[in-house]
């Protein structure tokens, strides 16, 4: 099996600037990874570049076994992002968007009641237009989507960010079972009290670029005492 | 392909029928638009029912330049444009599927125009099915060609000043084309419109497939 | 009539000159703000690119 | 975006006036300015008035080599931009060939509308008809005027390369169209200057070889333009791709800093 993420001396520009300035990164299937670092560290860039919308122009990229530089649009179908923005249309209702998010993926549109129902959307709320929801619901919409999606490569870029108690609950929640599931995770985060407990991996990334790994061992290992496999 | 297509076109109209942009905006515009030429050319002397067909055909030109932009606004509200790349669809089906839903919605505001052209101007219809080939072959060649220039412009941000610059001179064709038999078809000339709608016919043609070529490198240029 | 052969005559001309002119003093002031290129400087340490 | 990374260790300029390349251009120049010369001299004082153009005629020594200058270099444009769209033989060679063709091709095109202006003054009386070439002409100008705002908005090299060659394309699909639907609306100006057989009797012997002559001065000319417009682009993209390497530097040190 092909590692979910392969990035060798990845950089990425965004315009001019070189927001991955050499990234090396190996992501096993059904692992979930951690990348921690301050703000314009890179950390968005790389899962934007992992999810084919950031191209890599130089270094080697794949993702689910697939060449990034030659099939940037092939994994698409297969990957999740959800970052700050939710790419939901104000103007339709969410169920249409739930829907058309969905077929667009390629998946089939069952069960998108229960998905709703999960992240708590239900009554009238599905048939109301997404531009009236307030931006804790647009987010809930957004999982509604991964949910339903079930992709093998979830990118979350701050997860967390917009949630109340319970919307944070079901984020920990869906990203346990997409791992127990078979599905790999990769997550940006700045709540490493909240994020830490979840993930298999911490990645420390800095100016575009990976400078240390630690390995956390699964469950209950506190998560000030890592086990320190590798610094760069 | 197809499927991708139908989704895109399906989608988009959905959030026309939700948010009647169109319905509210261009389709008014339109309709100004041939009050103004009212007042620009003198009613009292027929010249209105002369220029009808090349005072409709402006008016549609115009408001397919608004409805692309249109087009590409929805998909400019949180990142959805991003969204449509990350959804994995066929970058042909998205550009056939914008473009139909363009096109549904020129239909609809061309027949809406040709009630106020004979209305207005007293034009009297005649030669309907000539009328009605050329308003297909217009519609879709506009559609084609807005929806390749509407991506190349949508991430611009000069688009608004930017696009009617570069589609309006591509489009100029179709509005001869389309005038001229329109010209024929109300003068009960259909015999003289026919070179005119092939033309039109080539002009569409050429834009489907130079969209279905061009919309996926396009469309990845964030 | 005259006057008019002249008049296309300028235009024509003094139009490519502007121009040239304007052409060859962006070149020589970018080739002049630049330091001489060097056809065998070594690669960064990137190494392969794609 | 790749070849421009590229672009920052290794230019490809040859703005270092030793080189061949530039020797080439310089001596293209020279024979250009000789010629374009040349053709003033012979065509306004040497030539004789035609029989039935009279004085008039001296204006066909310059305004079809313009035109002809103007679509050589829209079809240049059109062809590069092929070129670079092509993927095995994309390359920012064919990115600034097209841009720097399609720039001098719109001064031509412009002038070719100018001096065409100036010919229907002195031949119909009005600056301006509605025929079927100034038509085409004047769309083909504003539909190029396009395609360098497009290129000049600025954003990322590669992307605006891509994006640029495939409005090239989308623009040059539409000559053809739009040059028939404007031919069939209306047909007044003399069809073909010098290839028409009647007209051939009146164009002989020195006029002739001057308007021939006029013809090679102005694509002279325009190969010399286009190779400086040409060094232009290449100098400009060097100027960003040193940005880039110092660019890259920097974040780097960022993250050792961190």
């Amino acid at each position: 099996m092909p590692p979910a993420v392969r990035l060798q001396r990845a950089v990425a520009l965004i315009g001019s600037f070189p927001a991955l300035a050499g990234v090396d990164l190996e992501v096993t299937p059904g692992e979930v990874v951690l990348i921690q670092g301050p703000n314009g560290a890179g950390k968005t860039s790389l899962l934007r570049a992992c999810a084919g919308l950031l191209p890599v122009s130089s270094g080697r990229a794949e993702v689910l076994g697939e060449d990034l530089a030659r099939r940037q649009r092939a994994v698409r179908r297969r990957v999740a992002l959800l970052g700050h923005a939710t790419f939901l249309y104000d103007d339709l209702s969410v169920i249409d968007n739930v829907r058309f998010a969905v077929r667009a993926a390629g998946a089939p549109a069952r069960d998108l009641g229960a998905a709703l129902a999960r992240v708590g959307l239900d009554g009238r709320l599905p048939r109301t237009s997404v531009g009236r929801l307030s931006a804790g619901q647009r987010r809930r919409v957004a999982l509604a989507i991964l949910l339903a999606r079930r992709p093998e490569l979830w990118l979350l870029d701050e997860p967390h960010a917009g949630l109340d108690a319970s919307g944070r609950d079901l984020v920990d929640e869906m990203v346990r079972e997409a791992a127990a599931g078979g599905s790999t995770v990769l997550l940006a985060s700045h709540e490493a009290d909240r994020a830490r407990p979840l993930a298999s991996r911490l990645v420390a990334m800095a100016g575009g670029q990976v400078q240390g790994e630690e390995l956390v061992l699964w469950g209950g290992s506190p998560p000030n005492t890592p086990e320190r496999v590798h610094v760069a | 392909m197809w499927r991708d297509a139908a989704l895109v076109a399906g989608k988009d109209i959905r959030v026309e029928l939700r948010s009647r942009v169109a319905t509210n905006q261009v389709l008014p515009f339109a309709l100004l638009v041939l009050i103004l030429f009212a007042f620009a050319l003198d009613p009292d002397r027929g010249f209105l029912g002369q220029a009808a067909p090349g005072l409709f055909w402006v008016a549609v030109l115009f408001s397919a330049v608004l409805a692309v932009q249109r087009s590409f606004a929805i998909e400019a509200s949180d990142h959805a444009r991003e969204g449509l790349r990350l959804s994995g669809l066929d970058p042909a089906g998205i550009f056939l599927g914008k473009a139909a839903a363009v096109a549904a919605q020129l239909g609809v505001l061309e027949a809406v125009l040709t009630a106020g052209v004979v209305v207005l101007y007293g034009a009297h219809l005649e030669g309907a099915l000539l009328l009605l080939g050329t308003c297909l072959a217009a519609t879709v060649g506009l559609a084609a060609a807005g929806t390749a220039y509407g991506v190349l412009a949508a991430s611009l941000r000069v688009r608004e000043t930017l696009l009617p610059l570069l589609l309006l001179p591509v489009v100029a064709p179709v509005l001869l084309g389309a005038t001229k038999a329109w010209e024929a078809g109300l003068a009960g000339h259909p015999a003289q419109g026919d070179p005119w709608l092939r033309l039109l016919a080539v002009f569409a043609v050429v834009y489907l497939a130079l969209g279905v070529l061009a919309f996926g490198p396009l469309l990845e240029e964030s | 009539m005259s006057g008019l052969i002249d008049a296309g005559y300028s235009v024509v001309l003094v139009s490519v000159a502007a121009y040239s002119a304007a052409v060859v003093y962006r070149h020589r002031s970018l080739a002049r703000s630049l330091p001489p290129p060097t056809p065998d400087a070594e690669p960064e340490e990137e190494g392969e690119w794609q | 975006m790749i070849i421009t990374r590229r672009q920052a260790r290794r230019p490809l300029t040859s703005s270092s006036s030793r080189r061949p390349g530039s020797l080439v251009r310089t001596a293209t120049g020279v024979v250009g300015l000789a010629s374009v010369a040349a053709t003033v001299w012979l065509g306004l004082w040497v030539t004789p008035p035609s029989t039935n153009l009279g004085q008039l005629v001296r204006l066909l020594y310059i305004h079809p080599p313009v035109a002809w200058v103007a679509y050589l270099a829209f079809g240049v444009t059109a062809a590069a931009s092929l070129l670079y769209l092509w993927r095995r033989t994309r390359s920012v060679v064919w990115d600034r060939l097209a841009a720097a063709s399609g720039e001098v091709g719109v001064l031509f095109c412009g002038l070719t509308l100018v001096s065409g202006s100036i010919w229907g003054k002195a031949t119909w009386g009005v600056w301006w008809t509605w025929d079927a070439r100034l038509t085409s002409t004047a769309l083909l100008f504003v539909l190029y005027l396009g395609y360098l705002a497009l290129r000049r908005v600025p954003s990322d090299p590669g992307t605006r390369a891509k994006r640029s060659a495939v409005a090239a394309i989308l623009a040059f699909a539409d000559v053809p169209i739009s040059y028939l639907s404007v031919y069939w609306w209306k047909t007044l100006h003399q069809t073909g200057t010098v290839l028409n057989p009647q007209r051939q009797v009146h164009v002989h012997g020195l006029m002739a070889w001057t308007l021939l002559l006029g013809f090679c001065a102005f694509t002279l000319v325009y190969a010399w333009l286009v190779a400086h417009r040409y060094a232009v682009e290449a100098l400009a993209e060097r100027q960003q791709g040193e940005g880039l390497a110092r660019a890259l530097a920097e974040r780097r040190a960022e993250g050792r800093a961190a």
